[in-house]
């Protein structure tokens, strides 16, 4: 028997088909317009309440009672300093948690019980990790209420996303290279350190910035481990007249982040504070916005040169 | 139903004047899991000769030449059982006591899929000198001005060594990759299937470097392709489902083998 | 050893003999152990990190099961564990939560899947690298900013649609939390449909089939573990925020399985309470604890569940 | 570096930030002060493990933080700085409400009203049959036990079903978008948004005439019951250095004027001075023994027999 | 350099009784991007034969063999200048304005390695069916039967057709792959190396299958294999990079081209 259509009826199905191709064009199109314009939305509504307040007076004020001389100096300086805190803790970490996870586990029970583990983390509350980092940090390790157990608490915050996504891009790496690596005798951390680490830097920063982006927004642990609203001085600066040029002292200062301050302003009854939320709101998207387009940039250029 | 696997060279004819046992392979069983791959393998590799393995797909050429290297270690579940005995110094290459990065160093391997890492071409080719610990500049830019000649790619990329390797072509790849192997100066040299995704030009090089480099080093190489085996391998090994079938001087196996089934696999009757 | 004896160096172009590498390996196995060690702790400190908050979480839990029974806990229908009259039916929150989230899913799915589905089959090359990062900073807005938006903006939309709706509802804020989760889902959903090998895709166009045909039969199915792991994510994040309900759902603690209306969820709880005025180790206060366990508990439930599903779904190429 | 520590209540906040700022310009420097807002109770926690030097509340302390202050050997000083005015409001377009009953406020909150009161002329057969919907701050407040206090009789008596924020914007947006809206909250939220909601008069008890919250009728001590004093603790161990002592004589001394800018009440001069008497005098302990209560007058507070 | 491509058949000595044209390349010229992969290719293909496309690794195969269902078109900036008339309708299937996927609707394609989609054996097969609409169980039951039958699976999975596709092993995979593609009565069946993955067994099945096959449906393979074919195939054209440089039929070309570079490809003196 021959069922095969002809000529004329395919050309008919194909029609009715590609109605659905058409269909669907449209509603990915959409789909990814409610992404994009509410965040335009946002933007602009942020732009449009806080940007008469955006000068160089509010990015080098400290906190006031009055709207009109607040500014953001101590918050965005302490942001700044937690986040490479939690940077500089996160990124070692999450990567070998990856690295060994793909390229030493044997796959058993211990193995399949992390896995589960970093994606169970995913889901803590972030208020839990603030409770922790209180009882862990702050009074078991004697950190105090610093920039160091916050940075600390952060980074345990966005451990699980920069894992998986190391895990990832370690993934994609083919078997190929790790074939070739170690048939010239090179020893299973010579393969990890010269070829899986840097071949999978591009991933790697994804992951780091997707985690920072919602670390630098977290406000409640942050303050539950005991970072300030009021502070108006600077921790003390890292680098040091005298020798050895390097100094530590910020990280065991007191400090606050720009989400604490946007949350109490938004919180006090004076509109002129809605405001200057608002431009905090704003400068803080541009920090998070800054951090990802230097990775854009980073991983654009290191691709350029790792394909498979 | 095959039959049992001759190890002994018996052809007389042999076209080579001197015949030094490098490496044997003495009753080698191979296990992936539950999966038997190599079934009671036993034959030798004469120093400084170059010995093909072929075979219809499937019947464990790779998974024996990876043997020799050792490169199963790598995935869990594999098992071997009997011995690679490696001479002068009698070690057994299986053993696991010896460790297998050792038998990596002393034994290279060139993959069927040009596999050059996203470095630039000096990089690639120093990289096994690397590992090896050698950092002084002067002894790097030697061996890899050495290890490129021996490749037969020098003269074509002498004035981009710093270019990514990326941007070679295939056969230019594949070379490179040979050249990474050869820096290390390897005892033996294993080559799976070199030229099957290389275009003709590129494999007339690549078998003539082969021809080259047969006087320095003891060479393994897998190949589908009958007329490369003909061409290139001084002895031969016929394999099938796991089984070493005739292992032979490759003129004696050309020409007039003693298995029959090896005779219909050569002639094109089957497989 | 040999070479070094008589102080001869060896020469260059012979390689070292056997017994001298012998005796570098001994220091390499013993180099690569200890980084093996360390890499392993590192990934068991994620492990740790879930003892040590397990472990905060029942001890403090334990001061708090002592004096609220088991039963009343897991069955009681109200929550007013601040309240004279005491209460501490958990339902209540964990209805809150799972009616949020599943607004947030309901939208943050289908909308990230369609995205992925889109950008990854459907997308010329330039709108999936402009789109991909862009969709990607809707992660990256601070929250409050999303409770807001929530309160302000999109209950004020529905209530047009829904005159009935009140200003303060689950729908809303679920339906801001699914945008903020989008790109968890898109991305990493997109990740694994392009990983989908091509050649799955030249069999389903080569036996005649649309686009559209090979997205929705072929690909998608074949990405599924990918996708799923985007969804549990997704999951996550949407069962662990905690702004944008504390703002735009109304923080009242309401056992309702109907988003028109508002509610308080675990999360939005335990935020308020522990930055609260109550005295700290207070039975009020200790419900947070015993509030987190519980959500803990169930999220674990829910990634183990996924673990397998992967795991049965998981395909090799 | 002299380095002055408060943290606690985000109520009384505002207060301590307007001083700090003064107090730090006055000093030219020379001392820090830093502010926290991790609640009453998270104040309260730090003060007694001795982190903190000063703890903003807006309760009185209470017993069990009594006992751990006790325990940790923290004595300390407890100071009056402001009235909370809590106020009632409805929506502006709320035109049966005239003036509230203390008696009618409970029938609204009280815990049996609960799925019971539903409809304003529930409470008053005079006001219309429209749903009743009630707005208030959440349970874990220190404001919302005063409420339930002197509305109820009884602390953290209420009703469940109502609309909790912490955020008392958040229940100005309420009340201001729904007709048949009533809520509470402090004062200050009332006065910024004057345009958008409407205070209610409540009946003094006393003098069974209806009182609206203002700065006069606060002070004068008219509008009750739902004026409370707000206050700072101050570690007997911090007062022995010289820039807490001058930090809370700067607070207690400037307070009027502050207070009123930040937009509380401020008590009267003489209770400033009493307090200040207090302080120098070291007269230690809480005026309340560990149990908050109604309608205290500030004087008799000052002058009652304190307890550690 | 090399020889005119020869389109006509000039043997006379073809052992099939009918000749008629299913389809013809006319003067082919196809470009990946920069690169021209394919140089005026001239063939034809007749209706119920088998023709094979042998030659060297590189030298355009796959290239033209996916011209005949446009799967070049999945893929940005590759680029067709010439003709393939399909015979009786006389359409150009690579005009613009003819749709490939009425193309593919009509000529069907079996890759190298087996692509079985994530879903039962039956849902596979039935998969061309559900993409051209059909829904009705009864019809689809049937075709599925006659497919998997067809493609000599049928005795080996009829118990399991709810089974997912990937617990079946290489071989039975790939007549899977043939199953689907028969399944929708294709005009012309295209294969590309469809045995290079497979072992000896798996191979002899899907050439019997072939063999069989030809008696309904016009076939076009492409092999590496010169033994197979001159096993399985009618006709053979060889090709060497991007040309066609000798056409004619299988016995033909095997015993006596007319060009030397075929004979020294087909004896193995070269490629
Ligand atoms: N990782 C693996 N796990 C299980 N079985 C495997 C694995 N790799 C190979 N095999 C099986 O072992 C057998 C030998 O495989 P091998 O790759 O050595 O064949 P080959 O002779 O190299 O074939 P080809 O010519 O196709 O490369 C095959 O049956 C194959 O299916
Ligand atoms: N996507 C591509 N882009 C650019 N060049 C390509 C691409 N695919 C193939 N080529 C080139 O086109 C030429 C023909 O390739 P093709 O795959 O048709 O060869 P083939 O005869 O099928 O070889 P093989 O026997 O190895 O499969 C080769 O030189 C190849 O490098
Ligand atoms: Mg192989
Ligand atoms: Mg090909």
């Amino acid at each position: 028997m021959n069922t095969a259509p002809s000529v004329a009826e395919v050309r008919a199905l194909i029609v009715k088909h590609k109605r659905w191709d058409l269909a669907f064009a449209v509603i990915g199109t959409l789909a990814l317009m409610v992404g994009i314009l509410t965040f335009v939305a946002l933007f602009a509504d942020m732009l449009i309440d806080g940007m008469p307040r955006l000068n160089y007076d509010f990015l080098t004020s400290f906190p006031s009672r009055r709207p009109e001389q607040a500014g953001i100096l101590s918050a965005w300086v302490g942001s700044t300093l937690v986040m490479l805190v939690t940077a500089v803790a996160a990124v070692p970490l999450g990567v070998a948690a990856a690295i060994y996870l793909e390229e030493y586990a044997p796959k058993n029970w211990v193995t399949e019980i992390i896995e589960v583990n970093v994606t169970n983390l995913a889901g803590v509350p972030s208020i839990v990790y603030g409770l922790l980092a209180l009882g862990l940090f702050v009074y078991q390790f004697g950190l105090g209420q610093s920039i160091l157990a916050a940075g600390l608490t952060l980074a345990l915050l966005i451990l699980p996303v920069v894992i998986v996504a190391t895990r990832e891009a370690i993934r994609s790496i083919p078997s190929a290279i790790r074939e070739g690596a170690y048939a010239l005798g090179a020893t299973r951390w010579q393969m990890v350190s010269q070829h899986i680490l840097p071949y999978s830097i591009p991933g790697i920063l994804t992951g780091v910035i997707i985690g920072m982006a919602r670390a630098i927004g977290e406000t409640a642990p942050v303050i539950t481990i005991g970072a300030l609203t009021f502070i108006a001085f600077l921790p003390p600066t890292p680098i040091s007249g005298a020798f050895p040029f390097l100094s530590f002292e910020w990280l065991t200062a007191p400090f606050t982040v720009m989400p604490i301050q946007m949350f109490n302003w938004t919180s006090r009854p004076e509109a002129a504070f809605q405001a200057n939320a608002a431009a905090a709101g704003l400068v803080l998207l541009v920090m998070t916005l800054s951090m990802n387009a230097l990775a854009i940039y980073l991983r654009y250029k290191l691709r350029k040169n790792i394909q498979w | 139903m095959v039959a049992t696997p001759i190890v002994e060279v018996t052809s007389a004819a042999n076209p080579q004047q001197s015949k030094v046992l490098k490496a044997e392979v003495v009753d080698l069983n191979f296990h992936y899991g539950s999966v038997q791959a190599l079934k009671g393998i036993n034959m030798p590799l004469y120093e400084k000769h170059v010995t093909a393995l072929i075979g219809p797909s499937g019947c464990g050429k790779s998974t024996l030449l990876r043997c020799f290297n050792r490169m199963h270690d790598l995935y869990p579940g594999n098992r071997y059982e009997g011995r690679i005995k490696l001479h002068p110094d009698d070690t057994n290459l299986l053993d696991p006591k010896v460790d297998p990065i050792e038998v990596r160093m002393r034994i290279s391997m060139v993959f069927q899929k040009p596999n050059p890492f996203p470095k630039s071409i000096y990089e690639n080719v120093a990289y096994g000198l690397r590992v090896r610990g050698v950092s002084k500049r002067s002894v790097l830019d030697d061996k890899v001005e050495e290890a490129l000649s021996g490749a037969a790619l020098w003269g074509e990329v002498k004035d981009r060594l710093r270019d990514l390797a990326f941007n070679l072509s295939g056969g230019q790849q594949q070379r490179l990759c040979i050249a990474r192997a050869l820096a290390t100066d390897p005892e033996i040299l294993l080559f799976d299937e070199p030229t099957s995704a290389l275009d003709p030009i590129a494999t007339a090089s690549i078998e003539e470097l082969i021809g080259d480099l047969k006087n320095k080093i003891t060479i393994l190489i897998v190949t589908h392709n009958m007329q490369q085996a003909a061409r290139v391998s001084d002895f031969t090994a016929y394999m099938y489902i796991g089984e070493l079938v005739e292992f032979d001087a490759t003129d004696t196996i050309f020409i007039k083998p003693k298995n029959k089934q090896t005779e219909d696999y050569i002639t094109g009757r089957f497989g | 050893m040999t070479s070094t004896v008589a102080g001869i160096p060896a020469i260059a172009t012979v390689p070292p003999i056997v017994s001298h590498r012998l005796a570098r390996r001994h220091t390499r196995h013993i180099k690569e152990r200890i980084i093996e060690f360390f890499l392993f702790l590192a990934a068991a400190s994620s492990v740790f990190t879930t003892f040590a908050i397990v472990y905060i979480l029942v001890s403090e839990s334990w001061v708090f099961f002592q004096q609220v029974p088991l039963r009343d806990f897991l069955f009681d229908t109200q929550w007013t564990p601040l309240f004279s009259d005491a209460h501490y039916g958990i339902m209540v929150l964990l209805s809150g939560t799972l009616v949020s989230s599943s607004v947030a899913l309901l939208v943050a799915i289908p909308l990230g899947t369609i995205i992925a589905i889109y950008l990854s089959e459907f997308a010329p090359f330039t709108v999936r690298e402009v789109a991909k990062p862009f969709l990607e900073l809707l992660g990256g807005v601070p929250t409050i900013i999303y409770g807001y938006f929530a309160l302000l903006f999109v209950t004020p939309l529905l209530q047009k649609i829904f005159p009935e709706l009140p200003g303060f509802n689950l729908l809303s804020a679920g339906m801001v939390m699914g945008i903020m989760i989008i790109p968890y889902v898109s991305s990493i959903s997109e990740d694994a449909m392009r990983a989908v090998p091509m050649n799955l895709r030249e069999g389903s166009y080569a036996m005649g089939a649309t686009r559209f045909q090979t997205a929705l039969r072929v690909v998608t199915p074949a990405a599924l573990s990918g996708i799923a792991a985007a969804y549990i994510l997704g999951i996550s994040r949407a069962v662990g925020e905690t702004m944008i309900l504390a703002v735009a759902a109304g923080m009242q603690p309401n056992l309702t399985w109907n988003p028109m209306e508002p509610a308080a969820t675990v999360t939005a709880y335990i935020v308020q309470v522990a930055l609260g005025d109550l005295p700290h180790g207070s039975i009020g206060y200790q419900t947070i604890f015993a509030a987190g366990l519980a959500l803990m508990l169930i999220t674990l439930f829910f990634n183990i569940l996924g673990h397998l599903l992967r795991k049965y779904y998981r395909q090799a190429y | 570096d002299a380095l002055v520590k408060v943290d606690g209540s985000s109520t009384v906040y505002p207060i301590t930030e307007a001083v700090a700022e003064e107090f730090q310009k006055a000093k030219k420097g020379a001392v820090k002060v830093t502010v926290g807002i991790s609640g009453s109770g998270g104040g309260f926690k730090k003060f007694c493990r001795g982190e903190t030097d000063i703890s903003d509340a807006s309760r009185p302390i209470l017993e069990k933080e009594m006992k751990a202050c006790a325990e940790a050997g923290i004595k300390y000083v407890e100071l009056p700085v402001a009235f909370d005015a809590l106020t009632v409001v409805i929506n502006p377009k709320n035109t049966w409400v005239k003036e509230l009953k203390v008696e009618e406020l409970k029938k609204m909150w009280e815990p049996g009203a609960q799925g019971k009161i539903m409809t304003w002329n529930q409470v008053n057969p005079a006001w219309p049959n429209a749903p009743l919907k009630l707005f208030g701050p959440g349970a874990d407040s220190g404001t919302f036990d005063y409420f339930t206090d002197a509305i109820n009789g009884k602390e953290k008596a209420s009703r469940g079903d109502f609309t909790a924020s912490e955020d008392d914007n958040v229940l100005v947006q309420g009340v201001s978008r729904d007709v048949n809206a009533l809520g509470y909250f402090g004062m200050a939220y009332y006065a910024e948004n004057k345009d958008k909601l409407k205070a209610a008069a409540i009946v003094n008890k006393g003098s069974s005439k209806a009182v609206l919250p203002s700065l006069e009728t606060v002070m004068a001590g008219t509008y009750q019951p739902l004026a409370r004093p707000i206050f700072i603790y101050v570690s007997e161990k911090a007062m022995q250095r010289a820039e807490v002592r001058e930090f809370v004589e700067f607070y207690l001394k400037n307070a009027p004027k502050l207070v009123k800018e930040v937009g509380y009440v401020p008590l009267s001069q003489a209770h400033y001075s009493q307090a200040l008497k207090n302080f120098t005098s070291k007269k230690l302990g809480t005026g309340f023994g560990g149990t908050p209560e109604v309608g205290v007058k500030v004087e008799d507070l000052l002058a009652r027999e304190a307890k550690l």
